[in-house]
């Protein structure tokens, strides 16, 4: 039986060869429009991941912290969950670093009786996907240790980046949502197309003694080659495109500033899958409905 | 003819109607088919012939009345086996039922592939059939570059291509000259004496007159005494 | 009759040939049709009759040789001249061909919609046409609820429900019962006798016996000796 | 001629209901990924507008410059091009302002013998489309005002948000070519289908003399009929969801940090045009290849 399957499947590909093509460009461009999307946000959550990196929490001591507990501190905050690296900024170091960003006002520190500023430690925190959350509940533990006075992080920069992120992941899920329900909706309705063309197939078949089983198997197996065929078109003309658009942005905006990547293997055989996926479901949902009215 | 020896009857029907709306294209039918009958269902356009092969089939279900088939009742048949039951069944349809999209060969191996038949029983089921509608050398040609007889014929050789307890035939030489129809009714007799039932629907009371056998007379939806041309 | 006298001629195949592949489904045919007569053209199943209509209404080219209309070379009609010669034509096709997804009024009424009629004009012929084959009552039917014959007499009406010049029928009777054909080739005496060209490809020899005229015979794509049966 | 044709078409759609509907739905889809990409597009273009209007030019001048000459200048930079307001910023006044920002480090500045910061001017920019390449010619044309000593704008931000929004418009081009090539291949794609089942009425129309036109205008009507449901279709689920999530986003972040808009009405109607140009183009591609097919 399998063979036979496979016999009419093809011999139905190569005779509906419009119909095929049809419904294999439909998954490809609803494969292109998903892909593009799953890129374009793999790619924009990398930049904001880069400067989710450049976040550094200040920390600073009392004036009169003697130096040999310096050490110490350091190692109870290296040793705090989301922490990469401390880096111990002495007062001397910070008036140096603080004269060179005000350049101009330079002037003003010429002639200081004595170095105002407080030691201080730099903390670098681990890239993860929840930082926002994170920054405030380390900050939170970092003050309750005695000789810190003061703590600084980027409370402004963060709100803005959070909220940009939030607004991302939403839009993210909701546009992932909405073009997994389209693809679908696309596929079965080409699919339910492409059987209304056959319908008076269907219903000879069915006169002449032949179980549903029989009809349907080299459906699902010409919709799933179907599909598997336009997936693979969708990611070879996605990744065209990538290349093409790729270069145009390389040679306009600073390149290397961030490594703009494609899909990796694995989500290429996903998106295969999912598309496959697709097919069968597009094909499952037409046929349902379809032998019920045939 | 024995009608009322219901031992032997493949085909009974009791009081059965098709109603399409208000329209009863059957009204009251009461029908019996012996094992191994040649029956002919003559009438004028209209009166319900096509229809009769239909609830026979499974095309349609009966608006009412019972209708049974070697003991069961096709009404009370779950869906998944009338597939199976269609299988008695070799139906040469009026409109030929041609799939477009098949070849000739393709069509006619449509039937014992669907019965399960291996690679090599279909090639040579078919081949022989096709030998004996003499469309053998067309096998490979698509239905709609054939003529209107030639179709008709593809159309007999699918019927007969399941070996079928019963041949449903429905205006089987009407696109047929004198000649062909001839050959056709030769064929279907010779079904007949190999113990197949044969039922055809037809206008032609020439055809009748020509083949001989029982017949029933359909008019306006109602059966008339039966009669022997 | 008078095939010699061109004067008259509303139709002239030259030397024409219709083939398919290697298959010559027409092979050298001269044929006159004067105006205003009835012909039937006669032949066994696959012997080119249908073949011969299709390359009259244009619904196929002429693989060789030339075919007048009217002294007006078909082949040599652009695109867009076709529809409007094509309305000469009413033409009963052997399979029908009513499109399903309209009524059998829609069917009908599409042939004076098409040539530009009015409204009332359209109503006014589909009615009278539908009642001149019995079909009126059924005029809201989908093609599909109505039995072969029933089909036919549409497909019929819809033919005459331009008002053309010639009439091409194929086996305008293949489903009919007796009385019905009968009825259907009064109608197009009828059309004969008001002025029309009748052209009838048939292979029902009792026909042309029972109704009369010109008779070409084909086979296997040759066109034999005239005769009159 | 033109009222036959409308019935020919109404009638034909309420015939056909399930072919019409899978073409409508089709373009409510597409109408949905499309809009909501441009919805996407367009607020977090707000966003960055938002960010924009904060970036300012700062010009400092020479000690030496006289304060009489504070007015002129200031006149001159207010009629360059793309300057929207400028404000004159005192010694004084930058002094407080540089306290107020150095907080903890404030004290390093109580003892000054003198103020040694310049007057200046803070510029802001008319938001425009392309700021970044203005900036950069803005700042050039000031420096060239002989009082002007320095000027300092956020050139590390400008290079982040500009690299930001050049691939925010890359992508959007990209995607917004991308959406219509597909909508309308899908489209077309989809009434080829449809007329493909429809195949066999369409020749028996020919062969009973109608001419192409005949049959070719009821399509149309059709076509743009089925395309303009499918789009208002699809604006309304798309306002749908953009309510539903919005009211999601506004609980879970900043409320009114910016204003999230929908379409103005203006933008729907083009879309809803767009839509109808798209069954129509999908429906004349289909006719054409297909008329000379059949
Ligand atoms: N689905 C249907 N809906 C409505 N009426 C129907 C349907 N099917 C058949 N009919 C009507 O029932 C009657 C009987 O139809 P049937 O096809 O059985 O006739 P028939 O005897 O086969 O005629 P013919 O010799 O012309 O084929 C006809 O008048 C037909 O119009
Ligand atoms: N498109 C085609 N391709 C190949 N062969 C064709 C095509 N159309 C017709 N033929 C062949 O040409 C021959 C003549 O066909 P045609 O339909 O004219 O026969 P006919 O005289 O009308 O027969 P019937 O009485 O059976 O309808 C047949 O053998 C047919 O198979
Ligand atoms: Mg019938
Ligand atoms: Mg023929």
């Amino acid at each position: 039986m399998i063979p036979l399957f496979f016999k009419h499947a093809f011999r139905d590909i190569s005779k509906n060869k419009l119909l095929n093509a049809v419904s294999a460009i439909t998954i490809a461009f609803s494969v292109i429009i998903t892909g593009s999307f799953i890129l374009f946000f793999i790619n924009t959550t990398d930049i904001l991941n880069m400067w989710k990196k450049g976040i550094k929490i200040m920390v600073y001591l009392y004036p009169e912290v003697p130096g040999e507990m310096i050490p110490e501190i350091q190692k109870k905050i290296s040793g705090m969950y989301g922490v990469q690296d401390v880096r111990f900024i002495s007062k001397g170091e910070a008036l140096y670093i603080l004269k060179e960003q005000m350049k101009r006002q330079a002037s003003l520190l010429e002639n200081l009786r004595e170095n105002p500023l407080p030691d201080a430690f730099e903390i670098r925190m681990i890239p993860s996907s929840r930082p926002w959350e994170k920054i405030e509940s380390l900050a939170a533990r970092i003050d309750e240790i005695p000789q810190v006075e003061e703590i600084e992080y980027g409370q402004k920069w963060l709100t803005r980046f959070s909220y940009i992120i939030k607004v991302f992941k939403l839009t993210g899920y909701a546009f992932g949502i909405l073009f997994f329900i389209a693809s679908v909706f696309i596929v079965a309705n080409t699919v339910r197309l492409v059987l209304y063309t056959r319908r008076e197939e269907i219903e000879i078949m069915r006169l002449i003694g032949a179980s549903d089983g029989f009809i349907k198997v080299p459906f699902y197996i010409e919709c799933v080659i179907q599909s598997a065929i336009g997936g693979i078109i969708g990611i070879t003309i996605l990744y065209l495109v990538f290349v093409s658009v790729l270069s145009n942005v390389e040679q306009g905006v600073t390149s290397g500033f961030i490594n703009v990547r494609f899909f990796s293997f694995g989500i290429m055989s996903l998106i295969l899958l999912c598309s496959m996926i697709t097919g069968w479901l597009g094909c499952y949902l037409s046929l349902k409905h379809f032998l019920k009215t045939v | 003819m024995n009608i009322g020896n219901s031992e032997n009857s493949l085909i009974r029907m009791f009081h059965v109607y098709r109603r399409y709306g208000k329209y009863s294209a059957l009204f009251d039918i009461n029908f019996d088919v012996q094992k191994n009958e040649f029956v002919f269902i003559n009438g004028p356009s209209g009166a319900g012939k096509t229809t009769l092969l239909k609830l026979l089939y499974l095309g349609e279900p009966a608006s009412e009345g019972q209708i049974l088939f070697d003991g069961i009742n096709l009404s009370r048949l779950t869906k998944n086996k009338i597939p199976h039951m269609r299988r008695n069944f070799g139906i040469i349809f009026q409109e030929f039922k041609l799939i477009p999209s098949k070849t000739v060969f393709e069509n006619v191996a449509l039937v014992p592939e669907a019965a399960g038949k291996s690679g090599r029983q279909v090639q040579k089921k078919v081949s022989s059939v096709l030998r004996a509608v003499g469309m053998e050398d067309r096998q490979n040609a698509f239905p709609l570059t054939l003529s209107g007889g030639e179709q008709q014929r593809v159309a007999i050789a699918r019927a007969v291509a399941g070996d079928p307890k019963v041949i449903l035939a429905d205006e089987p030489t009407g696109s047929l000259d004198a000649e062909s129809a001839g050959m056709i009714m030769e064929l279907l007799k010779g079904f007949h004496i190999r113990g197949s039932t044969v039922i055809i629907a037809t206008h032609d009371t020439e055809l009748i007159r020509k083949t001989g056998g029982r017949v029933v007379y359909l008019k306006q939806g109602r059966m008339q005494q039966p009669s022997n041309l």
